[in-house]
């Protein structure tokens, strides 16, 4: 029932700030460009609850028209309502994007159409690679870079020969090749790796003996969403988290959905960007209040929508007043939140943020939460091809 | 032998078997039909009448035996390269197009024997040589007075005319009739009389026909088929009195006249 | 035990599993037009609601074999409600009525699943004395796991048996070779097509309770399951339980099979099989009817 | 068998020229609106042809339209071709995998055309979506519009767009209707009616459905290229099944075998959607009981229900005034 409420009070909240245009003088006009529908609905409604959490926060949320747009997980759906956005609308930026299709399929457009794109999830490497944009500013990660200390600290754990999995899209390429080769650079040996039919696999048994049969130290995954559920779960009942530790990249185990998995998901270990359990006195204090706002524990989608938030108000206050000015300044924008230290790398738009490693364990009340076991600092994507700094 | 003089078979049919797991429906049927030949077959329900239909048409293979159309082999031909040859038949229940009027039933079977069933641009409906055909048959099947009329509002005789009609419209040089009569009133039979005697000579008929009047009036000759088995062949004259002939039908048809 | 060996006997441990899986979804859609001539895509969705409800129900009784038992009534509930509404009066319609309607019946239950329990996919625990691993032919198996086999083959024996030797089995066998007939024979056709519908509705959510353990349950699950059912009655040959039997076992297996030996083309291969069953045995592999 | 009534005339004239005031009058959005019913209207079109007057439901439309898509983008992007032969290309793909499925699934009829058609949108679907030189599921950029420029017309205006579309729809219309009244509509009428009768009389309907497939393969293939050139972009949800369904749901809302109505439909669709999406995240729902309720009234859709009315009418009146002996006008 929360999640009805949520949005109903974010309707709410919409509707009286469309009403408000032209109220205020310096109205900035924001495009927010989310799934509310499709599978990842519960994502963008996660974003979008941070993003208007910061605004709130900091009492500054009548300076903003927001205007919101589904694209469920549609590129091409994605990218009329961006259109939309910049020509209709004609909003000072694009904030959003939860998948990274729909990232890909906005790139050309708002760099043509120079309108800032604040990303708030979608983790393709090439927007901020080979493909970047000095209007494609990224607050939450790269495919690559929350997975990029994994390979060397799974080889300092002492792991030798580890095996992986993933869905067989772009994301799930991207992220294992990153691993293997930060794992390979280290010495490690990679004892065998599949790619799942991705939307049309619910059985990963098939997977997980043969994950087996290749007589791993490690298995090392990227599932998101209900394939990270159905898969850390099955992985559990067929008694393989006793011999052959899980590791993966975070969203495995992500706080948002961690209580689906159940007790399957403790001693799963993952690097993330962001858990709930930093112990920082600028994350205690937004979990405090974030929970007193909504009433549960923030994900990392949350603050990411939350930073997205705190960026654009900061570009703002450094005296952005039109799209080329924010794509100027929020690229400058650095501070430390709820995730840590966290700037914008004038290299590529991408954020360098610290990442954390952690696993799940008990809370000791039947609920889960997130041990962090180590904290690699200031990670900083290479460029891959981006030529921005040049 | 056959006298050479005759002219040869517009239909020749050989050793026709056909069986539906194990049980024979034709057995070893053969018939000859001379062109211009009007055949009438007999014989009591379950006879094989409308099996030899389908075998003839193609809708379906036989077992064994081979049929020769026009002195060609057609036995592994497919049902419309068959109505292509010549041969078209008319179902014992109505296969009509039930949603279109009875002038375009009748026109999509002229187009399809005028071949003209393949441009992209010009109508075949507009083909003055598919209306005439059109307006000959509807003459020839009683039906021009209704030719706007949608099939599914048509009465069932004048349904039962149309299913000749359209058989006829597809210009064939070999018609074959599942009892054309079938479920009509005593009253309309004999319009079907007239209407078949004024068919042109030179088209050859098969016609299944229960209605023992009928079949005598028409027939040149009579085929009766008893149990999937061609029991006698000859002239009207020489079927009432065979004895053969009697014993398995004539106290049935007694009863009809 | 050689580790081939072991590995082996998993994966066709999975294999099988899997199939029950695909088996109990596949009847119910099979036998309801076998017998009714109606082809319900709305069945994804029934087995979805199976499962929402079992997690619900668990939830609420603490127990998950009250919810085994009450998902597929409540499945069943809502299966009567459509059978009332609508089923009945589409029996005729043809199937471009028939599909479109359950399609639109899908889109109905995808939005009152999100609206209900919300966007996030949820999990449920296995009962506390089916978890954990078995041992069986010297493999270590997850227990649960071996429930669904067990599940599935009890199952399909009890229908086997039934349609083979009980009344109701003759009458089902001759409502699927020819209803007319059937009527004739003194048959209350209406009361049994109803009987029957509704065992395809409780077949349907239990499949979807049984399922949420392993597979997690996600709004759009119905949708994602459907295809390979839909696969599964075609190439068994639809409207035939012995074919369903058959599909199963051949789509599970496959899917298996192909996950171990053919990675790259594996999810080509279905679709490619049941094409060929499409055009060149369209009857399926063990026909409904002679 | 298909009429271009006077009502049907004028119901298309009428929804063209209030689509094109739309787009001209309204602002950004709006023409996107009408961008994407037009294309939408054309794949409908294409599907009634092969749905409405040839008993072939197919279920992989989409299918076809995304390859055509795939194509165009292909061209361009992947061999540096121009747009014209992009458009050609896209075509022709789609005509040739229209053609090879039509000829596959010509012998099987009912559901079992529906779930052969689907298997096979689905395979296409699998292919593109796992191939990683396409893309795989983050489909292809960088996808031009053409350069009409020649004739004076700026494609990267929405307007101009909008307005192209709009024509190509009408040309689009006027082909099928062309093709539906011609000696091969005729003959594919009656086969729609009764395929047996036909092959009774002489035609091989397996051929004549197969090349009814590939000429509605033709029309989705051209409303597929215009989709990429739109999007400037790609992706393999072109291909997915759900968009042969909700097409099939627009040319039922509209009226299937009005060629007229799925036009009237997507319009319908798009509209509905679009108003519903402003109010709840929660369309689906909406869709799926407009689409039931669309169904059990009849099934004849809007357009079709019209059509239907009116014909019903005029044969009482006509019956009125056969009775009260007036001289019909």
């Amino acid at each position: 029932m929360q999640s009805i409420h949520g949005k109903v009070l974010a309707a709410v909240a919409a509707v009286t700030i469309v009403g408000g245009v032209g109220a205020a003088g310096a109205q900035t006009k924001v495009g927010v460009l989310l799934p509310y529908s499709g599978v990842f609905a519960a994502l963008g409604q996660e974003i979008d609850d941070g993003f208007v959490f910061a605004l709130e926060e900091a009492g500054r949320l009548d300076e903003f028209t927001l205007i919101r747009e589904d694209t469920e997980v549609r590129p091409p759906e994605g990218l009329a309502k961006a259109r939309k956005l910049v020509l209709q609308d004609e909003v000072d930026l694009i904030m959003g994007i939860v998948s990274s299709g729909v990232l890909a399929a906005l790139r050309d457009f708002v760099t043509d159409s120079e309108v800032p794109l604040l990303v708030a999830n979608a983790g393709e490497d090439s927007s901020t690679g080979e493909n970047c944009s000095p209007y494609v500013i990224r607050v939450s990660f790269s495919n690559s870079q929350v997975n990029r200390p994994m390979g060397q600290w799974l080889y300092d754990q002492g792991y030798r020969r580890v095996y992986t999995l993933a869905p067989d899209y772009a994301a799930g390429q991207q992220m294992i090749a990153t691993f293997r080769a930060g794992f390979e650079a280290a010495g490690g040996e990679i004892a065998g790796s599949e790619f799942t039919p991705f939307g049309r696999t619910q059985d990963y048994g098939p997977y997980i003996t043969n994950a087996r049969a290749a007589e791993p130290d490690a298995v090392f995954v990227f599932y998101a969403g209900s394939e990270a559920i159905a898969f850390v779960r099955q992985y559990d009942s067929f008694g393989m988290k006793e011999d052959i530790p899980l590791f993966g990249s975070g969203f495995l185990t992500s706080p948002l959905y961690v209580d689906a998995q159940g007790e399957a998901a403790i001693g799963v270990v993952a690097s993330l960007h962001y858990v709930p359990t930093i112990d920082t006195p600028e994350n205690n204090a937004f979990v405090e209040a974030f929970r007193a706002r909504f009433d549960r524990t923030p994900s990392e989608y949350a603050v990411q929508g939350y930073d997205a938030g705190q960026v654009l108000m900061r570009a703002l206050d450094a005296g952005a007043d039109d799209r080329a000015s924010l794509a100027r300044e929020m690229p400058r924008v650095s501070y430390t939140g709820p995730r840590g230290p966290l700037e914008i790398d004038p290299l590529t738009n991408n954020i360098i943020q610290n990442i954390y490693v952690y696993d799940t364990v008990s809370d000791g009340a039947g609920g889960l939460t997130q041990e962090v076991l180590d904290v690699i600092e200031r990670v900083q994507d290479e460029p891959m091809g981006c030529t921005l700094g040049q | 032998m056959r006298d050479t003089s005759a002219p040869p078979p517009i239909l020749e049919v050989r050793g026709l078997d056909k069986s539906f797991g194990g049980i024979h429906v034709t057995r070893r049927v053969s018939l000859a039909l001379a062109p211009g030949e009007r055949r009438v077959i007999l014989g009591p329900n379950g006879a094989g009448k409308t099996t030899l239909f389908n075998l003839l048409v193609g809708e379906l293979r036989p077992g064994a035996g081979e049929i020769v159309f026009l002195g060609q082999p057609i036995t592994r031909l497919s049902v419309p390269a068959r109505a292509r040859l010549g041969i078209a038949r008319s179902y014992q229940k109505n296969n009509l197009f039930e949603e279109l009027t009875i002038r375009e039933n009748l026109a999509l079977a002229a187009a399809a024997s005028l071949g003209d069933t393949r441009s992209f641009f010009r109508d075949c409906f507009r083909n003055p040589e598919l209306r005439a055909i059109v307006d000959e048959v509807a003459e020839q099947v009683f039906l021009t007075e209704i030719l706007d009329t949608e099939v599914r509002n048509a009465s069932y005789g004048n349904r039962r005319q149309l299913e000749v009609g359209i058989a006829l419209a597809a210009r064939p040089k070999l018609l074959l009739m599942d009892e054309p009569t079938s479920g009509v009133g005593p009253g309309m039979i004999e319009g079907f009389n007239r209407m078949m005697q004024a068919l042109p000579r030179s088209l050859s008929m098969v016609i299944i026909e229960h209605d023992m009047d009928l079949a005598f009036d028409v027939a040149d000759r009579i085929t009766v088929m008893n149990q999937g088995e061609v029991v006698f062949e000859g002239a009207p004259a020489e079927t009432r009195d065979n004895a053969t002939v009697r014993e398995i039908y004539l106290g049935d048809w007694q009863g009809h006249a | 035990m050689s580790g081939s060996a072991v590995f082996w006997i998993t994966q066709l441990l999975n294999a099988l599993q899997y199939s029950m899986l695909l088996f109990l979804l596949s009847i119910g859609l099979t036998v309801i037009f076998g017998l009714l001539h109606f082809v319900n895509l709305a069945h994804g969705a029934l087995y979805a609601m199976g499962a929402y409800i079992g997690i619900s129900l668990a939830l609420r009784t603490g127990s998950y074999w009250v919810a085994l038992v009450l998902a597929p009534v409540a499945v069943t509930l809502i299966g009567v409600v459509l059978y009332l509404l609508l089923i009945r009066r589409l029996r005729h319609a043809g199937p471009l009525s028939q599909v479109l309607v359950t399609f639109g019946l899908i889109f109905v239950f995808l939005d009152v699943i999100r609206i209900l329990w919300g966007d996030i996919a949820l999990g449920m625990d296995p009962p506390a004395a089916l978890r954990g691993m078995t041992s069986i032919f010297g493999v270590r198996y997850p227990t649960y796991r071996l429930f669904i086999i067990g599940m599935g083959i009890l199952i399909m024996v009890v229908l086997l048996v039934t349609l083979a030797r009980s009344q109701i089995g003759a009458m089902i066998r001759a409502g699927v070779e020819n209803d007319q007939m059937a009527a004739c024979l003194g048959i209350n056709v209406e009361r049994l097509f109803f009987a029957v519908f509704c065992l395809g509705c409780a077949l349907a959510g239990l499949a979807g309770v049984v399922a949420v353990p392993v597979l997690s349950a996600t709004p759009g699950m119905g949708t994602d399951i459907l295809i390979p059912a839909l696969i599964v009655v075609v190439i068994g040959g639809l409207g035939s339980l012995h074919g369903a039997i058959l599909g199963s076992f051949i789509v599970g297996f496959m899917a298996t099979i192909g996950a171990v030996l053919l990675p790259g083309i594996n999810s080509v291969l279905i679709f490619a099989a049941l094409a060929a069953i499409l055009v060149f045995r369209p009857q399926g592999l063990i026909p409904a009817r002679g | 068998m298909f009429r271009q009534t006077p009502i049907r005339t004028g119901a298309g004239i009428a929804l063209i020229a209030g689509l094109a005031i739309h787009a001209s009058r309204g602002g950004y959005f709006d023409r996107e609106i009408v961008i994407e019913i037009a294309i939408l209207a054309m794949l409908a079109i294409s599907l009634d042809i092969v749905a409405g007057f040839g008993r072939m439901i197919s279920l992989c439309h989409g299918a076809i339209f995304g390859l055509a898509a795939y194509g165009y983008g292909t061209a361009i992007v992947k061999f540096g071709l121009p747009p014209s032969t992009g458009l050609v290309i896209g075509i022709a793909l789609a005509i040739a995998f229209g053609a090879l499925v039509g000829a596959i699934c010509a012998g099987t009829v009912g559901i079992f055309y529906i779930m052969a058609t689907l298997a096979f949108g689905q395979i296409a679907y699998v292919l593109i979506f796992e191939s990683r030189w396409l893309g795989g599921d983050d489909g292809m950029t960088g996808v031009r519009r053409m350069d009409l420029s020649l004739i004076g017309l700026n494609m990267r205006d929405s307007l101009t767009f909008a307005l192209v579309c709009l024509a190509v729809l009408v040309l689009v219309y006027i082909a099928a209707a062309v093709v539906l009244r011609s000696s091969f509509g005729r003959t594919l009428s009656g086969i729609h009616a009764n395929e047996a009768r036909m092959r009774a009389v002489g035609i091989n309907t397996r051929m004549h459905k197969t090349a009814a497939f590939a000429f509605s393969a033709a029309l989705a293939g051209i409303a597929g290229v215009l989709k990429a050139q739109h999007t400037m972009f790609v992706s393999p949800e072109l291909l997915f099944w759900t968009l042969s369904g909700e097409v099939l749901i627009i040319v039922i809302l509209g009226g299937i075998g009005t060629l007229i109505g799925p036009a009237i439909g997507a319009t319908l669709l798009v509209l509905l959607k679009h108003e519903v999406s402003h109010y709840t995240v929660y369309w689906h729902v909406v869709v799926g009981a407009v689409l039931i309720l669309a169904v059990l009234a009849g099934g004849r859709g809007l357009f079709g229900e019209f059509e239907y009315r009116l014909a019903r009418w005029r044969a009482r009146r006509r019956a009125r005034r056969g009775t009260g002996g007036a001289a019909d006008a």
